[in-house]
């Protein structure tokens, strides 16, 4: 029973390789029900784990010495995010230009590092993980080769690999002063550790680059430019804010539980998260390019995730990780509509995309929902449990900014859906390619599934994050009276301010060179560094 | 690069045997003296930087190398799921030693291959 | 000057490594210094058992366990120089095809004529 | 003037960090090491025991060790300037 570990992380990979070696047709068009299997095995291990924590020990030595798989309901909960998502996003390029060779094989081994990473007990693996995925998603977003995606992928490439040096650092450290690398006989041997200066070091090393891979405010500069990329294809921006931002939470919150014994980290991450929802959206209420304002999003929303996750509360906890699988699942859908809008409306800036109800009905309803998620409306998403029981007055009001900000933001997309469809500024290069079927299918797959996660969240809680939210039907109708009025302040002050004037315009334009970043960086590092100690 | 000295391509045609009869030492006693499939593979690696400084005419087929190289690594994922079961259903296996062998010359092969492939590409490619 | 050791020369080099990051416009040098970087995570660890009366693991009649090296570092940092040569090897592959596309080995030029691409 | 501001800054935060923050740490007993030496010979036949960590211990980290390889082959041929990437293209 527990090999089915070791099918979901070597199953793709070594399915990618033979379709790579053979070529073969036939495994091509069978990508979609191999990955069907994957779903399945995950949804089974979540399951299962609701009663004991799976694990699979990968060498006859026990655990310190050798290596182990396990699950436990964390990492259960980021098992069937992912392969949900691959399913989808194969299903969404199955028949499109990318169920080529180099493509398929990559997006195959991406499926199975991720899954490895998930189910990793072993700090130095998880770090040679990140670093092979990471190659992979450099070469999967450079995919076409033409002039802005080389730099975007080159500054990508080369600012995850130096925090990834952090990672390493921080690591071989650890190795030096307990001699045990995996987590739970670190956590044991961080225990008894007295907390000193040096155990500090490795831990800010450590924050550090799990804080840039979660985008977290000062470190954000690469997501936009990774994500943003005009010709990346859809589906590969569709994992990357779906799933490959959350490795970089799945990281801060393993390190939650590993110091939380000697030092506890749930305060900066909450501070961290509120500062990089807040500039977040600063930022992307500034942008019109469509795949630009969804990367600024990305990294609002993930800052509201690590907000939850680092709130005091259990409830918080709980749900800012359910955020987190609801965001997995309507911000693809948001990458994906749009690779379908610049194509029909040949133009990346939304200001110009309108009409879109008279075009095509069943892509503006998946919108709405999808925008209905993202802003928090009472019966789908439970995105206030975030800052439930928060009774500081100012971090009540943050949290209803943020959510402002969000919904300022998502109006352009309203302007967009329902915006008379001028038929006679007939855009130049109009092209009305049809959805294809398969498109369509995991379009409706990803609407219906955000639409469940947030109407049936009493049920699927328990089993996803094993913490049931006893929100009733009442309860969330009382909240929608609210939800409107803060929506219409929003309108209003959208219609107001936000007339691109020349502060919109820098706030646009405003980017960091890589050195410059590479400086913040250190000295993120260093203000980690003495925050820690100051704690 | 164009003017090759015979000096250097005569000296080179009488060394690089040796240096493949030392790489693939270093591969096979990989589990006996220092060494082991990624060092092994590395020094056969640098008998294509060796040919280039010899005479630097294209030979090798990189498609070919490069399919080589995934079967190789297919191979490796096989043993590797082999040796899962064997490790979870408790099997007790002989003598591991063969094991150690099999896995150190995949890899050395493997790493041969890539190292090759890269020189090649930045040789021949890059450079143009 | 028993201070310094391994270690201390380890950190040195980091941050060496990422002053090259930080204050070197040229891309090559940015590559330079992320392999300095992993340089330095391999001295930090590979001196932590390297006195002079460590043997090499190597089981043969004559080493006692007890001055056999510590063979874990040394399997790890097998691993770490094999990532080190593939991230150089990916970022110089890369550095070429943008210097074809952008003609300049400048972050900054580089970042305008992208903005200038838009 | 801008690199000398910053190694200075560089200087002062390692300065600082080799000072107070790092402190040669304890030979603590190494657990895997130890193990490692100990039932190397036994479990494996092997003398060197670097070999049996990654190829039997730690056979886990070596499969991917050969994956980075790999992708990083891939993505030299495949982003290169000059072509020559897979026949698709």
């Amino acid at each position: 029973m527990t090999l089915i570990l070791y099918g979901l992380v070597f199953g793709p990979i070594i399915w990618g390789l033979t379709q790579y070696l053979i070529k073969a047709k036939w495994m091509e068009s069978l990508g979609w029900v191999f990955k069907l299997i994957l779903f399945a095995l995950s949804l089974g291990c979540l399951f299962k784990v609701q009663t004991q924590t799976l694990s699979l020990q990968l060498t006859p030595a026990p655990l310190p010495y050798g290596m182990m798989l396990s699950v436990d309901t964390l990492s259960a909960t980021f098992l069937i995010l992912n392969n949900f998502l691959f399913l989808i996003l194969t299903l969404f390029a199955s028949k499109g230009k990318y169920s080529e060779s180099v493509f398929s094989f990559l997006f195959l081994v991406l499926q199975g590092l991720i899954n490895g990473i998930f189910l990793s007990t072993d700090l130095f693996n998880i770090y040679l993980l990140i670093e092979v995925s990471t190659i992979a998603i450099s070469i999967l977003i450079m995919y076409k080769k033409d002039k802005p995606s080389l730099y975007d992928g080159m500054f990508y490439f080369a600012i995850n690999m130096v925090a990834m040096a952090f990672f390493l650092f921080g690591v071989v450290m650890l190795y030096k002063r307990f001699g045990v690398l995996d987590l739970f006989h670190l956590k044991e041997a961080l225990g008894e550790a007295s907390r000193n200066k040096s155990l500090i070091l490795p831990l800010s090393f450590l924050f550090t680059s799990a804080a840039l891979k979660a985008a977290v405010f000062p470190l954000y500069n690469w997501l936009p430019k990774a994500h943003g990329i005009p010709s990346a294809p859809s589906i590969v921006s569709a994992v990357l804010s779906g799933i490959f931002v959350k490795i970089g939470v799945y990281l801060l919150i393993r390190l939650n539980m590993l110091f939380m014994d000697v030092i506890p980290l749930n305060g900066i991450i909450m501070v961290l998260g509120l500062i990089s929802a807040l500039m977040g959206v600063t930022f992307a209420v500034a942008q019109t390019d469509i795949k630009l304002l969804l990367s600024y999003h990305t990294i609002s929303q993930v800052g509201l995730i690590l907000a939850g996750v680092g709130g005091s509360l259990m409830i918080n906890q709980a749900g800012g990780l359910y955020h987190l699988v609801s965001h997995g699942l309507f911000k693809p859908l948001f990458f994906v509509s749009s690779g379908i809008l610049i194509e029909w409306y040949g133009t990346r800036n939304i200001k110009d995309m309108q009409g879109l109800w008279q075009r095509s009905r069943g892509l503006s309803i998946a919108l709405i929902i999808a925008i209905l998620c993202i802003t928090g409306a009472p019966f789908f998403s439970i995105k206030t449990a975030i800052y439930e029981g928060q009774d500081n007055l100012f971090i009540r009001s943050l949290f209803l900014l943020i959510n402002m900000g969000t919904m300022m933001s998502f109006i352009k997309f309203l302007e967009m859906i329902f915006s008379k469809n001028r038929a006679e500024l007939s855009i130049s290069g109009f092209v009305s390619r049809p959805i294809k079927k398969e498109e369509w299918l995991s379009l409706k797959l990803l609407a219906l599934a955000s639409a469940t996660l947030g109407l049936f969240s009493r049920t699927i809680s328990p089993i996803l994050i094993n913490y049931s939210f006893e929100y009733t039907f009442i309860d969330r109708l009382i909240k929608w009276p609210s939800y409107l009025f803060t929506f219409g302040i929003a309108f209003v002050l959208y219609k107001t301010f936000f007339k691109d004037n020349k502060l919109i315009k820098l706030i646009r334009k405003f980017d960091l060179t890589f050195n410059e970043t590479n400086i913040v960086l250190v000295s993120f590092f260093f203000i980690i560094l003495l925050w820690i100690d100051y704690l | 690069m164009s003017d090759h000295s015979q000096l250097l391509s005569r000296s080179i045609g009488i060394i690089y045997p040796i240096i493949l009869i030392f790489g693939l030492y270093v591969i096979f006693n990989g589990h006996i003296t220092p060494g082991g499939g990624f060092q092994g593979g590395a020094i056969i690696g640098a008998i294509m930087i060796a040919k280039y400084l010899a005479d630097p005419i294209p030979f090798l087929n990189l498609e070919w190398t490069q399919s080589v190289e995934k079967a190789t690594l297919l191979i490796l994922y096989v043993l590797a799921a082999l040796f899962c079961i064997v490790t979870t259903l408790q099997i007790v296996v002989g003598h591991f030693t063969i094991f150690l062998i099999l896995s150190n010359t995949l890899i050395g092969l493997k790493v041969a291959c890539g190292m090759s492939i890269i020189i090649n590409r930045f040789v021949y490619y890059e450079t143009r | 000057m028993d201070w310094f050791n391994g270690e201390v020369a380890g950190i040195i080099l980091f941050f060496i490594g990422v002053y090259g990051l930080c204050a070197r416009r040229n891309i090559i040098k940015t590559i330079i210094s992320l392999s300095i970087l992993q340089a330095a995570i391999i001295l930090y660890i590979i001196s932590d058992d390297a006195y002079s009366s460590k043997v090499p693991p190597i089981i043969s009649t004559s080493a006692h366990p007890i001055q056999m090296a510590d063979p874990i570092p040394q399997a790890l940092m097998i691993t770490a120089i094999v990532i080190g040569i593939s991230i150089t090897a990916v970022a110089l592959t890369l550095f070429v095809s943008m210097y074809h596309h952008y003609g300049t080995t400048n972050w900054n030029k580089a970042l305008s004529k992208r903005r200038d691409a838009d | 003037m801008r690199r000398k501001v910053i190694a200075f800054v560089l200087i002062l935060i390692a300065g600082v960090i080799l000072l107070t923050y790092y402190t040669p740490s304890p030979t603590t007993e190494k657990m895997m090491a130890s193990y490692a030496m100990a039932n190397a010979e036994k479990d494996t036949g092997a003398q060197n025991i670097v070999t049996v960590v990654y190829l039997y211990y730690r056979y886990y980290d070596t499969l991917f060790e050969a994956l980075t390889l790999m992708v990083s082959i891939v993505a030299v041929i495949y982003i290169s300037y000059h072509g020559g990437g897979s026949s698709h293209e």
